[in-house]
């Protein structure tokens, strides 16, 4: 299978789209005229883009939760619960792992089960299964936009259901939905199985619709080193933007470090923009999401709030757009209602006490800025270079050659040589750089960062020192200190 | 003391950090580790253990799904003559913040020899792994 | 009466000693050679100057509740959960209201109704009326050092009592802990009454035993400007230097500006040692403390812990050599122990994640903390000037001029004619001056930021605006912006 | 209506920074503010009202000793032949987070009119007050 970054035509879509909509059952539910005017009524209030947009005007950050449950009626109680009590500016749709992997069989029993045991025994919120009146029932009962948040390698079909369902936002791309969240997935497949996703955004778009698009930017959410999310996001960026995507949100996980994640947010949108103005696109809208820290979490509740609020913080001092918020119950499982709006409420706290106060470009924040685009440039470049200057190929290209590298990820397409470390002060460096292809300024910097840090702990920077990392947040602290 | 386990995350589960981490450990440890990563079928479990005369499988599940995914595994052992085989499960075993007393009688009945709490650190797993091996042998 | 920043002589201050004494029954348990003997054989790990000087030595911010009940055992217990379960580095005994006021009939009521009703009836630890034996064995059931935090004017059998029960830690002042916490009191007679607090805690000194002395940085805790709240502490370390105290913390009430906060932080130390070494004071070793938000909190458990965890952040990131912690029922009333315990969580949390880094000393920082030394310099110099060179008898006539003045103070010997408010950016200004000495070019300064502000809610700045500001971080907010 | 209303923190409290609020939001309202400050006893509230005529007595209490403070007050009131005075108490009434039912009950029972938790904006107290002293008279 050959992959290149040009836009699917108009055939070649519809051909796949008899395909897609043949899947389940449900497929046969959507009706793309129709889901347009459907979507012409949406009001102002409840479209992603407008609000995302209003945000950035305005300065403000929205905030965001996780949450979905198996049956509809359950989950439209959770937004409207979020939405009143957790006081939620944007609503999330997170879709059960089994609809992830497409097996809406195993979907249908987790359904089944639910009702039988009345509470969710899915993770999620099987979209395809419940179908487009569902969802449109769903964006129906609250006040906010909704967004489809799931973890999909293959993602037609729920992308299919769920814009005809009403939601005006998508989460996922080709590359983070893969390496992250699956095993034996060909990037080639799930970059093509994106590129028709964001061909049917683009089309909605050809129709007026803007749907707004949001590559994952966490990924494994376990010390990824900025330049590595940021070189994910901008390629698909490119991807999304090609197939006629107008309106997306480029994404970061905090690290825990303020002035690395206030310098990663800072060179995340220039860098996007940087990017699409190079490759010709000057049209597409973007804005910017921090996920409160995503790797373990402590379990005591009352630490996690400190977790959640120290993500506040890098959001709110680094003018994220909007802010993905996590809960006390994190460290547990799936939150109930309650926990998830308390995260909410420790947020918004935090959030608008903040709405006044900026992270200065300090010469540290301008130095670690200056090394995010660098090595981002490094990849991405080379990404470039290596599919002969087409990003799609070279994407697939640079995983097969580990000139991108995701730590931790469960892909077997994923080179896995690259171990992240955190330096002295706790910013997040790289222990091996696989293959990487940075500079040797690039690698001395990280070298001299990490040696600093074996000075302090008096041992040697190794796998042990990585798994202390792991460890330290949900220990109680940033950098894993030897005890 | 036979010292073959085979690890693996259950599902249509890919939580892959826990999973390198506890190979480490158990390499450390001393273990020949099996390693079947993330997203593993039962069957891939069992045929595993079964090719490389395992004294235990570890089946870690993060994501909520793991009650729906571990039901049936030790009839599974049985079926294949692994009837005695350790069988231990940890991780975020059920969906939600769920008293641990439940989860864990919910998984024994299941047929798990033992049930971890999340956060478990691998030294606990590994004392006891080693003591369970030797007693089973 | 006339009061001079002297040394009480050793003959005065046993002449008064005897009155102290009798003040209560409990006071003649007190006998100094004795517990000059008790201290000698307390452990390093239950001295406070010890564990202060180990947390600036090796740069960690130890953590403090407050905490205190009405009976010896439940006391104990308290301290002892906060201890195991809020891992609190240094704990306090909160002293009850009735004994604040040296009305040691009604804590003996509320002792009594405590026992009957089982429960505490007392806002705190009623000391004095519990003695000398039950203060030592306060202090011999926890591992790390205790101190004694009230808001007594006159303390000086409190002092007394609590000293030799073991204490080695005594916060207040006799203008800390006068003018927010009274209202008909003399400031001639609190500070004579803490010249001879002061005098004792020397001479315990004089006998080897050093005391650690906090004057209350946080005054009213509502709105207070630094150079308010720093002039007070200098003005109190230079009065207890004087009678031979060695050991002094000075402390600061979070504003909730993060570049202001971090400014006042590091100025507090370098002009208190500023001050001392000008007075000839060469050996007293000068501590920190910052206090998480002071004034009206938040009702939302969840959002109370925002407000916590961005207090641990100013901690963390000025490198305070304590924190005092909230917790979530600040709102409501006095904590449960497990309230208390997960606000320092929290705090421990954040603490710990941020002890790698330092909030960069920027171009705001540094003309912030110019700023601050400006106006602390005006005021206290003025303070000489109209005590013709003596800081005791300056401070008494200077509150009558308003040479320094604290806002919302209830006594009636505090001018209360400042009014501060907040700047565009939350840092906290003056609307009104007063009669404080500032020069013309610090008044411009003030006036600027607030009429940025003024500009941005097209409104006049005035009383309403204080009021906005006031309620703003209960209701969710740093700046009490207009609906 | 009878606008006097005398206003004050009771016992050794010295929370002064609502009551400042309260008097300004109460005069701004039109009512005529005696205003007693902190640190009041129950004899200077009442030689306060009798001496005013005042319509009611607005008691802070925000430090926890408020029961103890508070006992009495309607007697002593009743001693002084204001027997109907509109009693209103406010603040953090009882030491530690109390189910606010609770608080209601104990300082109803203490003979106070209206019992008002914390954090009440003066919007709320202002409406009430004017319906009771119209009520009242
Ligand atoms: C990082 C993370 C992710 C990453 C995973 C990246 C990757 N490929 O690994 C990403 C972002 C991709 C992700 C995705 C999802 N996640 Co996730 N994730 C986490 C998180 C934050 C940390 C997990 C981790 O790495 N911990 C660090 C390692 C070292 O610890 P560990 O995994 O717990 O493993 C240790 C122990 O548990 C123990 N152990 C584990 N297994 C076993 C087995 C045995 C036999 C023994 C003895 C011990 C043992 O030893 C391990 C080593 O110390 C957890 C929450 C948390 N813990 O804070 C949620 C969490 C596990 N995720 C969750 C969910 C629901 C999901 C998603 C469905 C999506 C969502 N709602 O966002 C998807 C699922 C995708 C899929 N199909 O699996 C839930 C599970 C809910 C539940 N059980 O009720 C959790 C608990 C978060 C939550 N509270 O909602 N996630
Ligand atoms: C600032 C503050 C202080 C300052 C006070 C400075 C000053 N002179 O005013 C300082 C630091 C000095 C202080 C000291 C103490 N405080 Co204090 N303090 C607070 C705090 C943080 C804010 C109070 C405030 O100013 N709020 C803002 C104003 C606008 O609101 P308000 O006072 O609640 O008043 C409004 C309403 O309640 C209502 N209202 C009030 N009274 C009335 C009456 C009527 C009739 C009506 C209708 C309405 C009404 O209207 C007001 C205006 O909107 C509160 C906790 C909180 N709320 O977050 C604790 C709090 C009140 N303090 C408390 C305590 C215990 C103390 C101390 C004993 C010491 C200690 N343990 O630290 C001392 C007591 C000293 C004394 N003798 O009184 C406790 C009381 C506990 C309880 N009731 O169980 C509290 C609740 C904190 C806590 N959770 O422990 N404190």
């Amino acid at each position: 299978m050959e992959i290149k970054n040009r836009k699917l035509s108009e055939e070649q879509f519809h051909e796949t789209r008899k395909e897609v909509l043949e899947q389940w059952p449900t497929g046969k539910e959507v009706q793309f005229q129709e889901a347009v005017r459907y979507h012409e009524q949406i009001p102002q209030n409840r479209r992603f883009p407008v609000c995302l947009e209003n945000a950035d005007r305005t300065g403000n950050t929205l905030l965001q939760p996780r949450a979905g449950v198996a049956l509809v009626e359950e989950h439209i109680k959770l937004l409207q619960y979020l939405e009143e009590f957790g006081e939620a500016d944007l609503l999330p749709t997170t879709i059960d792992s089994y609809t992830r992997h497409n097996k809406y069989d195993d979907a249908e029993k987790g359904i089944e089960e639910s009702v039988r045991e009345h509470r969710s025994l899915l993770n999620g919120f099987p979209a395809v299964n419940h179908g487009v009146a569902a969802c449109r029932s769903v964006n129906e009962s609250v006040f906010v936009p909704v967004q489809v948040r799931h973890g999909t390698p293959d993602a037609r079909l729920l992308a299919e259901i769920s814009l005809a369902g009403g939601f005006t936002s998508f989460e996922g791309g080709g590359i983070s939905y893969n390496i992250p969240y699956s095993k034996n997935n060909l990037l080639e497949k799930t970059i093509r199985d994106w590129q028709y996703t964001d061909r049917l955004t683009g089309y909605y778009a050809e129709h007026d619709i803007i749907i707004n698009r949001e590559p994952f930017g966490p990924l494994t959410g376990t010390l990824v080193p900025p330049c590595i999310s940021h070189s994910v996001a901008i390629v698909e960026c490119l991807l999304a933007a090609e197939q006629g995507a107008k309106d997306i949100t480029v994404g970061y996980g905090q690290g825990g470090n303020l002035t690395q994640d206030v310098s990663a947010m800072y060179t995340l949108k220039e860098l996007a923009d940087e990017y699409l103005v190079k490759s010709g696109f000057k049209d597409v809208r973007i804005s910017t999401v921090l996920h409160q820290w995503m790797g373990g979490f402590p379990e005591d509740e009352s630490k996690a709030f400190a977790v959640i609020s120290w993500g506040a913080v890098a959001a709110a001092l680094s003018k994220a757009t909007k802010v993905i918020v996590k809960t006390p119950h994190e460290s547990q499982g799936i939150p109930t209602k309650e926990a998830n709006a308390s995260g909410l409420k420790a947020t918004r706290q935090m959030i608008d006490m903040l709405k006044e106060q900026v992270f200065p470009k300090t010469d540290e924040v301008n130095l670690e800025m200056e090394i995010i685009r660098q090595e981002t440039r490094c990849i991405v470049d080379s990404l470039f270079t290596i599919g002969q200057g087409d990003v799609a190929e070279g994407v697939i290209r640079g995983f097969e050659a580990g000139l991108i590298d995701v730590p931790f990820a469960p892909s077997k397409y994923n080179r896995g040589k690259v171990l992240p470390v955190r330096d002295d002060d706790g910013a997040i460096r790289f222990l091996d750089f696989g293959h990487l292809p940075f500079t040797s300024d690039i690698k001395t910097f990280h070298q001299d960062k990490i040696a600093r840090r074996a000075v302090t702990e008096h041992r040697k920077p190794n796998f042990q020192m990585v798994i202390d990392d792991i460890y330290a947040i949900s220990k109680g602290r940033l950098v894993g200190r030897p005890r | 003391m036979n010292n073959t386990v085979v690890l693996g995350v259950i599902g249509s589960d890919v939580h892959s950090v826990g999973n390198r981490i506890l190979e480490y450990a158990l390499t450390e440890a001393g273990f020949h580790v099996v390693n079947l990563g993330v997203m593993v079928s039962q069957e891939e479990f069992i045929d595993a253990a079964v090719e490389t005369n395992a004294a235990a499988i570890l089946v870690s599940s993060l994501y909520g799904h793991g009650e729906l995914d571990c039901r049936g595994l030790r009839d599974k052992c049985i079926e294949a003559g692994i009837d005695d085989i350790i069988l231990y499960v940890g991780g975020n075993l059920v969906i939600g913040k769920t008293p641990f007393d439940e989860v864990r009688n919910r998984f024994e009945e299941m047929g798990f020899n033992r049930v971890f709490p999340p956060g478990t650190p691998p030294e606990t797993d590994i004392s006891f792994l080693k003591q369970d091996i030797i007693l089973n042998e």
